[in-house]
């Protein structure tokens, strides 16, 4: 007797299949370094600028087939416009369009945030106000949580939002948001009911960025060089309450399992990019000469090792997403617990990578390439990127901290740092 | 034992906390944005004798011990590392081995402007393939027209662009490569001798203020007067008299760690969260503890160094114990301080951005920390 | 469509029915420290000394209903008289066993090393010869593989095996066997063919060590003031042939396949007995009053989290055995590699945890307890056993580096430690 | 700067290593075994002045300096670490109270026996259940019979319990209770005092020849010339007398290490593996090469906090440093040791396995490093 199941290398099979008949070959080029801020973008939903360069074609033609064929957020369930699939099944979709070299077509946070908040917690009105849009890609989101008091301590935002007829009124300061200049509307959190608690009294609202909308989004220069992330300001901005998702002053909720189910998604394909950082690492250190330098190679194996663990552990989530796709409230804490282990191992280890791989190179890799504005290669990027890794989202103290309460029972202490 | 400075180092580094404060940090960040090399400000360090520290007054410097010159680059180098990376950058190879295998009559010629804090001194060794191996390096001088005729290629030399530079020392092969025995010579080479060019200012991810290029020599003829001492010296009793500079980068290291860890204390006392000073949570006071800890740590073992040098004893091991541990505590407390200013952290203008940016170059240049290593485990007789 | 399957579910209800009916409960006493000693050899398949316990005869009952029940040595194929179960079945008994408080019934090194050699390269005379006393318990074996020299470069090793008539004659030293006192066989490596490589000409035997074996077994006392480990000094002493497994000078082979199996056997379950360690930890600082303290739950929280991750690889390996345990040969590679990543994170983890304890316990817990002999409490050996642990079986850098070469290529440098 | 020894710190340093290498080096390992604390040993420590380190003359010490102390420490802690902290323990906490709160007759009668070395000091702080906080001892003196009577009970007390033991200072609450303050006073117990007795020697992880035991004072009179100084003193006050243990731990920590890295270089000199001397290996280098510099930056460091001593200026902060990262490095420093060892390293009778068990409570006694965390972080502002 043997519990094993082989049906995931029927489903590696057609996913291979379709790839092989649909693939746009020029696309494999977007991995030049020079489209790196392209990528950015693309992973986050939006072709922005850039119009002339020939790729364009390219990206539109892959995304028409993709849409020709639903395969634009197929994780989502089949009512919300999905395929449906499993983790798993969106590993191994993944993994082959690795193997292939070709772009994932991502929704970017309304794939992976406004989505699942939206079919979990909206109303049918809402499932079809603002999921097809996602999917056809003309609604990009940008995520309006961070504050500049409320980075770690999230639950002590300051942004208030006041119901006025059928709108909501909305002021206050957002941080943090990434590339927040690629989109035209806005996920928030804000604090609708001053006098409850904490964690209740806030809401979580969709709103809308072009037009008159009172938002200011302006750009911050990241050590990277790039506007990773900008800062918003709200000055009696309007969203109609009809907007706000799984009912007011019940966001903390909405948020908590989205930002769950995020994690968790990340967590079953984080190891890949991982394991492709050191790649380039050992490919570098080959280069130069130094693959067989016994301590360098203590330290590359040493990343592997926790590579290889964080993989397992994201077949495991993948299991787990399933299960709270549907529903399942203690799944999506166990969901929580695992996410934020490999979040948080995989944050140290790309860290180390990112720095293991500067100084494989030596000066070389602190000399920034020639061209307009502030360039950097793609190690330097790595490498200054990687730093914010265990700030955004909440410190790595934090999450650590939450963690030793969910996971072992350890005494609750918000203060704990 | 005696862990405080002389009157002297005291004086010279009273002096170096006022310029410090007063003239490089109001333009630091300026600089280090413009990524220009405010040769202004080394001008006025020249003036304050800062350019001629350790040599002595004969030849125009303040004849100051190394003991003293670390303190004062805690004061430079905690204001802004650029500029204190220049500073050392002159004040250490730049001027060093004129002093040492110069005549004095080269002395005299070269020495003395540098170290009147008039020009600004390079010294030209890396390779962009030589590896971290200074035997490895292909640029030669062969005998030639009564002088001698260089050839070869530069990196990541500073110091030499600038409109305060002179030129360069550089090292170069002497041997024609049929010898079994490679020898080696260093030549002056002025500015505006015909065919030695030079690069752009390459832009780095720190020491962005710091003038760095590639270095140029193509069929470069300087006369006998410009080889500096024996053209048949080896490379180790050359290099020797570079030690200092890793003195020199662990106390650049040092000012970096005791910059991040006032800037970081500083954040902390005024930043809140869960309604406190997050400098009152455990974690972030274990974090700055620790800090100050390890800075203390590489500040007792780089004035022990420092303190060997002056004493004329051997430092080799010693120096490359600083220059390890100063730069790794620099590299790992930039990073701590980040993550406890979390976000504003991460702009690039902030100050702990820019400290941070900086540490990077200190495990890396001078002799990467795998060979301070090395050099430690052969002392140690493995 | 998902590839979920609840099959694990109905088999952990199975197990835990037949453990419910057949569990017997005075020995649950055994998890008391002062039977460490007892436990350790039972882990390695004897009980040894002790006879007039009285838990003497509750162990003989529960190893007769696992006996009769076809419950030892479960993970053997059929033909070897195991039930052939998968690694997850058998991660599922080891778990429902630490639920219910049981022991393990374990045939220590027969089981898991002796056992898997011969299965998978003896021929059917030795099957039959060897596997059933390793079965009903009448042969525990010890390990003879480190040499003085042949530690972390196994094969250094100098231990000569020569051929005489239908005998092999042995000559040599071994040493760091673990508690090499309870057995009454050994099975090593010896050299038998000097000429040939280094890797080659190495055989694997099964020796007699009572009566006139010429094995003279030595104690020595480690740190923990135990002997967890002896030496042994052959002076030719006699193996009829027909007791090298897998053929003359084939041992090097053989030994890798198992060697790869046990680990990954190890892998599976590796995360439990971490998980209960650190879980003594948790115990200790709330009875301390000290659960709240923010530096100490960062550090537990750290180890928690590479117990999860190991839990998973853990789970992942369990499918990998199963098709090695059929003799797929990539599969053993495959075992190997992440077999070696777990044991590696496994080690430093323990390291981890129990130098926390130390820390969490204060002086009190530098103090041994009293009593005769050279006694150590559980925290304290556990401190001073975990250091064993990067270097038994080849020192933790010579395992990296081997990881280097082969999951990721890195140049052969078996002289690069 | 200068960080060489003064001659007569060198001379007593030479003491020191002759001493330890004659007399102590070759029975260091039998006594660890037999679990004995050798008084012997320290008995002719006393004659050679060595237990009146810190005790001026004139109480019939020798008045030497902190550094001297630290520099004597690195030669008796090399050769055996057990002997070492009783000879500490004596040193500084079980004399240095009699020195600084004592009367001249109080001296007269306690403290110069112990500086001319033929008793053993011991004191008594740590009780039970007050874990680290010193202010949570129960342990109460209360006026009667026109002296003090004491009750409670001390947990980890070394050199009460020798046969060169004279008895105990001790530190006990002298307020009823009711106080808005507590207040508290330290008293000297002589050993055949009625009502004081003590438990077995404790066995110990490391530190195996030291003689710790727990002691129990069960209405002990004595009379009012056994109270040292004030009663009414407040507890900081009393314990910055100790804070030089910091220092000593700190020195101890630096002793251990070097002794590891010279029993791990010269393993590693002389083992061969794949055909070449494992020092010749570069993972074992680089071990070797950290070993050694972290051990420089922790020796300056300590001597550092003990010139501040010295100098008479405060020092909390730097000898809670010192013994953080002494402490730690010795620690990390023995584990890695044995790991270079491989498995001879993990057998009981190995040298290197009895500075890996000594290694262990470095890190915990004299102040948790937790503690040391806290000092530091007040002392930073935070």
């Amino acid at each position: 007797m043997s519990l094993q199941t082989h049906t995931i290398e029927d489903f590696r099979r057609d996913v291979r299949g379709w790839i092989d008949s649909n693939e746009v070959a020029e696309l494999r080029e977007l991995e030049h370094p020079r489209h790196r801020s392209l990528r950015l973008h693309l992973r986050f939903g939006a072709w922005i600028g850039d119009d002339d360069n020939p790729l364009h074609d390219a990206w539109k033609l892959w995304v028409e087939r993709h849409q020709r064929d639903g395969y634009i957020c197929p994780w989502w369930p089949t009512m919300a416009g999905g395929r449906g699939w499993d983790p798993i099944q969106q590993m191994v979709w993944t993994e082959e369009l690795a193997a292939a070299g070709m772009p994932r077509v991502s929704r970017g946070l309304g794939e992976h945030l406004v989505g699942p908040a939206v079919f979990l917690h909206g109303n049918d009105e809402q499932r079809s106000r603002f999921l097809p849009p996602i999917i056809d890609g003309s609604d990009i989101y940008i995520q309006g949580f961070s504050e500049p008091d409320a980075g770690s301590d999230l639950a002590n935002l300051r942004t208030t939002g006041v119901v006025d007829g059928d709108d909501l009124i909305i002021t206050g300061q957002k941080v943090w948001t990434t590339v927040g200049l690629i989109g035209n509307r806005m996920f928030l959190l804000c604090r609708t009911n001053p006098q409850a608690p904490r964690h209740r009294g806030i809401s979580f609202v969709l709103i809308d960025l072009v037009g008159d909308a009172n938002i200011d989004v302006r750009p911050t220069r990241q050590m990277t060089g790039e506007s990773e992330f900008t800062e918003e300001f709200l000055t009696e901005a309007r969203a109609p309450l009809a907007n706000v998702i799984g009912g007011l002053d019940n966001g903390w909720r909405v948020t908590m399992s989205t930002l769950g189910l995020e994690r968790g998604g990340d967590a079953t394909t984080a190891h890949l990019a991982l394991a492709a950082q050191l790649g380039n690492v050992i490919e570098m250190a080959r280069a130069l000469g130094r693959s067989a330098e016994p301590v360098l190679r203590q330290e590359i194996i040493r990343s592997h090792i926790d590579i290889e663990l964080m993989r397992f552990g994201g077949a495991r989530v993948g299991g787990i997403i399933a299960a709270a796709i549907n529903g399942d409230v203690a799944m999506q804490q166990e969901i929580e617990r695992v996410a934020s282990a490999s979040k948080l191992t995989g944050a140290e280890v790309e860290q180390r990578i990112a720095d293991l791989a500067i100084r494989v190179r030596g000066m070389e890799g602190l000399v920034r390439p020639d061209g307009d504005g502030y360039r950097t290669d793609q190690m330097q990027y790595e490498l200054l990127w990687s730093r914010a890794l265990t700030i955004q989202g909440g410190s790595a103290e934090i999450q650590r901290n939450i963690l030793a309460e969910r996971a072992l029972g350890l005494p609750k202490d918000p203060a704990a740092v | 034992m005696d862990f405080d400075l002389a009157e002297r180092e005291l004086d010279l580094r009273e002096l170096c906390a006022t310029f410090a404060k007063r003239e490089i940090a109001p333009v630091a960040a300026q600089a280090w944005e413009d990524q220009r090399c405010p040769t202004e400000l080394l001008r006025a360090m020249g003036e304050l004798g800062l350019l001629g520290l350790l040599i002595p007054e004969r030849w125009g410097g303040i004849g100051m011990s190394t003991v003293g010159f670390v303190a004062a680059m805690e004061e430079i180098g905690h204001a802004d590392q650029s500029i204190a990376a220049a500073w050392q950058a002159h004040t250490t190879i730049g001027s060093l081995p004129l002093l040492t295998f110069g005549t004095d009559s080269q002395r005299e010629r070269w020495l003395r402007p540098l170290a009147e804090g008039t020009v600004l001194g390079a010294f030209g060794l890396t390779e962009p393939d030589a590896g971290s191996d200074a035997r490895g390096i292909a640029t030669r001088a062969v005998r030639g027209d009564g002088g001698w005729v260089i050839n070869g290629r530069k990196a990541f030399i500073s110091n030499a662009g600038t409109d305060m530079s002179y030129g360069v020392t550089l090292l170069a092969r002497t041997d024609d490569g049929a010898d079994e025995r490679a020898t080696y010579g260093s030549f002056i080479v002025e500015k505006d001798t015909e065919g030695f060019t030079m690069g752009p200012k390459m832009r780095g991810i720190g020491w962005k203020a710091l003038d760095t290029r590639e270095l140029y020599f193509d069929d470069v003829w300087v006369p006998d007067e410009q080889l500096l001492g024996d053209p048949a010296l080896g490379l180790n009793q050359f290099l020797s008299t570079l030690e200092v500079g890793r003195i020199s980068i662990a106390a650049l290291s040092i000012s970096l760690t005791q910059a991040v860890l006032d800037l970081a204390l500083a954040y902390a006392k005024e930043r809140r969260q869960f309604g406190r000073p997050i400098s009152e949570f455990q974690a972030i006071q274990f974090k700055l503890a620790d800090i100050a800890t390890e800075l203390e740590a590489s500040r007792a073992l780089t004035y022990y160094a420092a303190f060997l040098r002056d004493a004329g004893r051997p430092f080799r091991k010693e120096a490359a114990m600083a220059k390890l541990k100063a730069s790794r505590t620099a590299a790992w407390a930039a990073s701590e301080a980040v993550q406890i200013h979390g976000g504003i952290g991460y702009m690039l203008e902030s100050p702990i951005a820019r400290f941070y940016c900086d540490s990077k170059v200190l495990e890396i240049g001078e002799g990467t920390n795998e060979i301070q290593h090395l050099v430690i485990a052969r002392a140690l007789g493995c």
